[in-house]
């Protein structure tokens, strides 16, 4: 089932290993990028066993069935939002481990600020459960299809914005 | 001239050395005096020789011994608590459970005889109240104390103490049986049911040596019966607070405690007369000296339970109860009965078929 | 009938369960969470590279070496430095005490669960001979501040290797005592034997992480998934069991103990001498970084994204005890209610953790 | 199975006579090691008043007062998490970390340390173990 290249990094030959290593990683991208050529703008290998896929918001579920049936990511580690006052959008971020291959990938998707809204791939993974409430919750973005999208963290009456978002500030003297 | 005849008898009673003895008996003895001093004491062991296992030190500073008196510095700290009665709690049940739970157990306490003594009266015994049947009587009390529990856990109106209550009752009745069955035995041996005759028929042997695997059930439905760890359910700390008496405070809340260590007092008293020859010993000291000195190594042994066992599930208790301890105690049943049959020469007094 | 157990109960912890209760049987639950939310995340993007350190690891204090680990190993990954060989010994070091500390902590609250006074208390007391290290070395007995991008504050204080040395020798010790006292207890395994069971698809599926996993069957650690540090220089093996019950999770983490040991001793004899810390600029350059430690409570991840200045623009904290929750209403689903708090306890989880 | 019963048992006996780990704290101190990172202090006649304490301190524990023509560092041990970066970071070494932690007081306002408190060392540690006795003597309380 291990499908990783069995050479091991060396210290004299770093740059030759680098290359020859990161086949696994390489192929992965290219076959998301092969199977969605116009839903994937970016697929890319960021460093050994990191993988970075951007994606266009409704076709995550797809590439997310696509990673997990066939390519073996079944383990979720993170779901991130991050806030882009600039570019007026958010990016959502899963990060996917894939134990028998060993690589995380990054799937990465954006969603403008005017309709935060996604589909959820609870319908892919289960353990996105309380990543997606809790990216909910602090950035504001709907999942769509999620069965639970209550308040988690926050307290109850919590009134104010998303507090992760750009535009809530901290208090400077917390007391 | 009937008030004048009923008061005459009545100060004739007063000033009589029945009365004296009986006044003397209730308040020092085996009564008020004895009983603080007992839970006190074993109370502040307890915490010193946990705290020795846990390798702590225990309490320190109040009092001799290192901490001696903590015990009435908690009672007195307690005493001055707000008695708090939950909303919606059914008020009379609620603070009437508390003063039953510790006179029920105080009850037990008048039936225990303690050893021969000089005495005035025609029992020569250390006793409240003698009657030939103080054994039944004893064990009667031990049998109430589930319905105060299921009626102060159901008037309190929280979910943690009717959880408890139920819990208490289920053990405490499942637990009576196989408690009932390993007595039997030994009231076969003795032919009587008087505690005074039990212990006096344990003279050439004790009962322990003749019936081990019923001490044995005895001891571990009696530490059920007590809810000392690992039977402690009905009190479980870390899954029903406390129980039945969650919501108890103050002197209420001290009131269900004491009732514990008479408990524990009348438990410990019981297995001694029963299985370990009561006052039974060496003369160099008094049979009561020696009644309470086996009964304190007892209660040692009740109280490292809770130094050393995790708590039982509710299903492994009884599972406990019915397919261990009442087989057990009901072989021990046959065994004397065998030993009645074959070997009379090693019973004490063979009252079983002539 | 439903019941609210905690934010104040014995062992609840700062959080509270809904508990669904039909007589003695619980048929659903739902984690009630958010009581000691910081807002860690947000905080950290307000606070230098340097100031987040001591902010990081107070998500959870009593693994807090594990915590700053992952962080600063993500902070010189966008950096691009490669840290002192001696450096990463000793962060090994510190990492591995840590977990120990943890994992006795944790040995304390299951055996309170289970209703066993005395192993509260000596896990408890031993644990202080780590905590005395960590503030022999590091200067604080909880939350150290020890690691700083670019390498560790302090070198190895003088005394350090045979002090260490000496309070292994006892601690080994007092492991067999406590598999004597605790695991060979006949009524410890009545009760965590078949109980809680966690499959081994249903903790991939759900995603539970660390010794929860392992004690599941699955082999996943980052230490030897991805070797980060000194952990690709020491040949430690990863205890897994495979019934996936509360006593195989225990005794997982009885195992991490015993190989923490092991790591210590290997990463002390092996520990070369030479710098403790590189220089590093304040700025980070801009990029984005995913990294894992393996912290006592499982893996723990940190996303950072980095704008080019001396703030994270976002700082992820991808917390265990966060990530095992969700396998908890899943496994006290009929089970009886004197179970809760021993699953509660055996998947480990820190309601600090969980909020952050 | 029986020995499972009777280990546990055993185990307890055998620790019933092993030393105790408790620490009699107000009585008995232990002496933190000498990396403890304690209270901070300032040292009057070293500091210039630069700021960079002020600058680097992850929870604004301290800020700049002026005392005379001066200005500086004010500590406000109620936000100060002892992580001590002020102390690394401090051009003149002026900011030390000391090994005091008894730092309770009865109001905010006392947590407060101007810069004349907060250049004051503090008391030293003696270390001394006194029995229970002495302690009544010295301290006049019978509950501690």
């Amino acid at each position: 089932m291990d499908s990783r290249c069995p050479i091991t990094a060396g210290k004299d030959n770093e740059g030759v290993v680098e290359m020859t290593v990161n086949i696994v990683e390489d192929g992965v991208a290219e076959a998301v990028k092969a199977n969605f050529p116009d839903a994937v703008s970016e697929a890319k290998t960021q460093r050994r066993g990191r993988v970075v896929i951007t994606v266009q918001k409704d076709r995550v579920v797809d590439v997310a069935l696509l990673l997990k049936e066939r390519l073996g990511f079944d383990y979720v580690t993170s779901v991130s939002g991050v806030d882009y006052p600039n570019r007026n959008e958010f990016e959502v971020v899963y990060h996917i481990w894939s134990i028998s291959r060993k690589i995380l990938i990054a799937l990465k998707t954006t969603v403008s600020k005017d309709d935060p809204r996604l589909q959820s791939l609870i319908s892919v993974w289960d353990a996105v459960n309380y990543h997606e409430r809790e990216t909910h919750e602090m950035f504001g973005i709907d999942f769509i299809g999620h069965p639970n999208l209550t308040r988690f963290l926050l307290p109850e009456d919590w009134d104010k914005s998303p507090p992760f978002r750009k535009d809530f500030k901290l208090p400077t003297e917390p007391r | 001239m009937a008030a004048v005849g009923f008061l005459g008898l009545f100060l004739d009673f007063l000033f009589s050395m029945y009365f004296l003895e009986l006044l003397l008996k209730v308040v020092v003895f085996p009564g008020l005096m004895f009983i603080s001093l007992f839970a006190m004491v074993v109370i502040w062991f307890e915490r010193k020789f946990l705290a020795r296992i846990h390798l702590r030190i225990g309490p320190l500073h109040v009092g001799p011994m290192m901490g001696l008196f903590q015990p009435i510095a908690d009672f007195l700290k307690v005493l001055g608590k707000e008695i708090i009665v939950p909303s919606n709690a059914h008020r009379t049940m609620y603070n009437l459970a508390p003063i039953l739970v510790v006179t029920i157990s105080g009850m037990g306490l008048a039936f225990i005889p303690f050893g021969p003594s000089p005495s005035v009266m025609s029992i020569k015994n250390w006793v409240i109240y003698y009657t030939p049947f103080n054994l039944l009587l004893i064990l009667m009390f031990f049998t109430i104390r589930p319905l105060i529990a299921i009626g102060a856990g159901w008037a309190s109106n929280s979910k943690f103490s009717t959880i408890g209550a139920l819990r208490a009752a289920f053990q405490l009745l499942a637990y009576e049986v196989p408690l009932l069955i390993s007595i039997a035995s030994v009231i076969m041996l003795a032919g009587s049911f008087d505690l005074i005759q039990i212990v006096q028929s344990q003279s050439k042997v004790w009962f322990i040596i003749l019936q081990p695997i019923g001490f044995l059930v005895f001891f571990v439905a009696m530490m059920a019966e007590l809810g000392r760890r690992p039977f402690d359910l009905p009190h479980a700390e870390q899954e029903i607070v406390f129980g039945w008496p969650t919501e108890y405070t103050g002197i209420q809340f001290m009131c269900v405690m004491l009732a514990e260590y008479i408990d524990l007092c009348v438990g410990s008293l019981l297995i001694t007369a029963l299985f370990l020859g009561g006052w039974l010993g060496p003369a160099f000291i008094p049979p009561i000296a020696w009644f309470l000195l086996k009964s304190l190594i007892v209660t040692v042994v009740i109280i490292m339970g809770r130094g050393v066992f995790p708590r039982f599930r509710m299903d492994q208790l009884l599972d406990l109860g019915w397919t261990v301890l009442i087989p057990l105690a009901l072989i021990q049943v046959l065994v004397v009965l065998a030993l009645a049959q074959f070997a009379p020469w090693i019973l004490p007094n063979v009252t079983l078929g002539g | 009938m439903k019941v609210r157990w905690g934010p104040q109960h014995p062992v609840s912890g700062q959080w509270s369960f809904f508990l669904d209760v039909d007589a003695d049987v619980v048929v659903g639950m739902e984690p009630d969470v958010g009581y000691t939310h910081r807002g860690i995340e947000k905080v950290a993007e307000n606070r230098t590279y340097i100031q987040d350190v001591p902010i990081v690891e107070r998500a959870c204090i009593f693994d807090a070496g594990n915590f700053v680990f992952g962080y600063v190993e993500a902070v010189e990954e966008l950096m691009g430095i490669e840290v002192p060989e001696r450096a990463k010994f000793i962060r090994v070091i510190v990492g591995e005490m840590s977990r120990i500390a943890s994992h006795l902590y944790w040995l304390c609250l299951m055996s309170i669960a289970v209703g066993l006074e005395t192993m509260l208390m000596w896990p408890v007391n031993d644990r202080e001979l780590f905590l005395d290290l960590l503030e022999m070395l590091t200067g604080i007995r909880l939350t150290y501040s020890y690691f700083i991008p670019g390498g560790v504050r302090y070198d190895l204080p003088a005394g350090f290797r045979e002090e260490t040395e000496r309070r292994m020798d006892y601690f080994e010790r007092r492991l067999k005592d406590y598999y004597k006292m605790l695991y060979l207890n006949r009524t410890f395994q009545m009760r965590t034997k078949d109980v809680g069971v966690l499959k081994q698809a249903d903790a991939i599926r759900m995603s539970v992480v660390g010794p929860n996993l392992r004690g599941s069957g699955v082999k996943i650690d980052v230490r030897k998934d991805e070797p980060y540090a000194a952990y690709d220089q020491i040949d430690f093996t990863v205890p897994t069991e495979s019934e996936g019950d509360t006593y195989a999770r225990s005794l997982v983490r009885f195992h991490e103990m015993e190989q923490s040991i092991f790591i210590i001793r290997e990463a002390l004899k092996k520990i070369p001498s030479g710098q403790i810390r590189v220089n590093v600029s304040p700025s980070v350059p801009k990029g984005e970084v995913y990294s894992r430690v393996e912290s006592a409570r499982g893996e723990l991840g940190y996303y950072i994204v980095s704008d080019g200045g001396n703030k994270p623009y976002r700082l992820k904290m991808s917390a265990p005890s966060f990530r095992s929750l969700l396998s908890l209403p899943q496994i006290m689903r009929g089970v009886p209610m004197a179970d809760v708090p021993t699953l509660y306890m055996s998947l480990d989880l820190i309601p600090l953790d969980v909020d952050r | 199975m029986v020995l499972s019963i009777i280990r546990p048992f055993y185990m307890a006996f055998a620790h019933l006579f092993k030393t105790t780990f408790t620490v009699k704290y107000p009585y008995e101190v232990l002496r933190p090691s000498e990396r403890y990172r304690g209270r901070p202090m300032l040292n009057l006649e070293r500091c210039v008043g630069c700021g960079v304490c002020v600058w680097i301190c992850p929870n604004k524990a301290l800020n700049m007062v002026k005392v005379g023509d001066l200005k500086l560092p004010q500590l406000d041990a109620g936000r100060c998490m002892f992580c001590g970066l002020c102390a690394d970071f401090c051009p003149r070494i002026a900011m030390v970390m000391t090994q005091h932690y008894e730092l309770a007081e009865y109001n905010r306002k006392s947590l407060i340390y101007s810069p004349e408190r907060f250049s004051q060392p503090p008391k030293q540690f003696d270390g001394k173990l006194m029995s229970v006795k002495k302690i009544r003597k010295h301290f006049g309380v019978t509950h501690g």
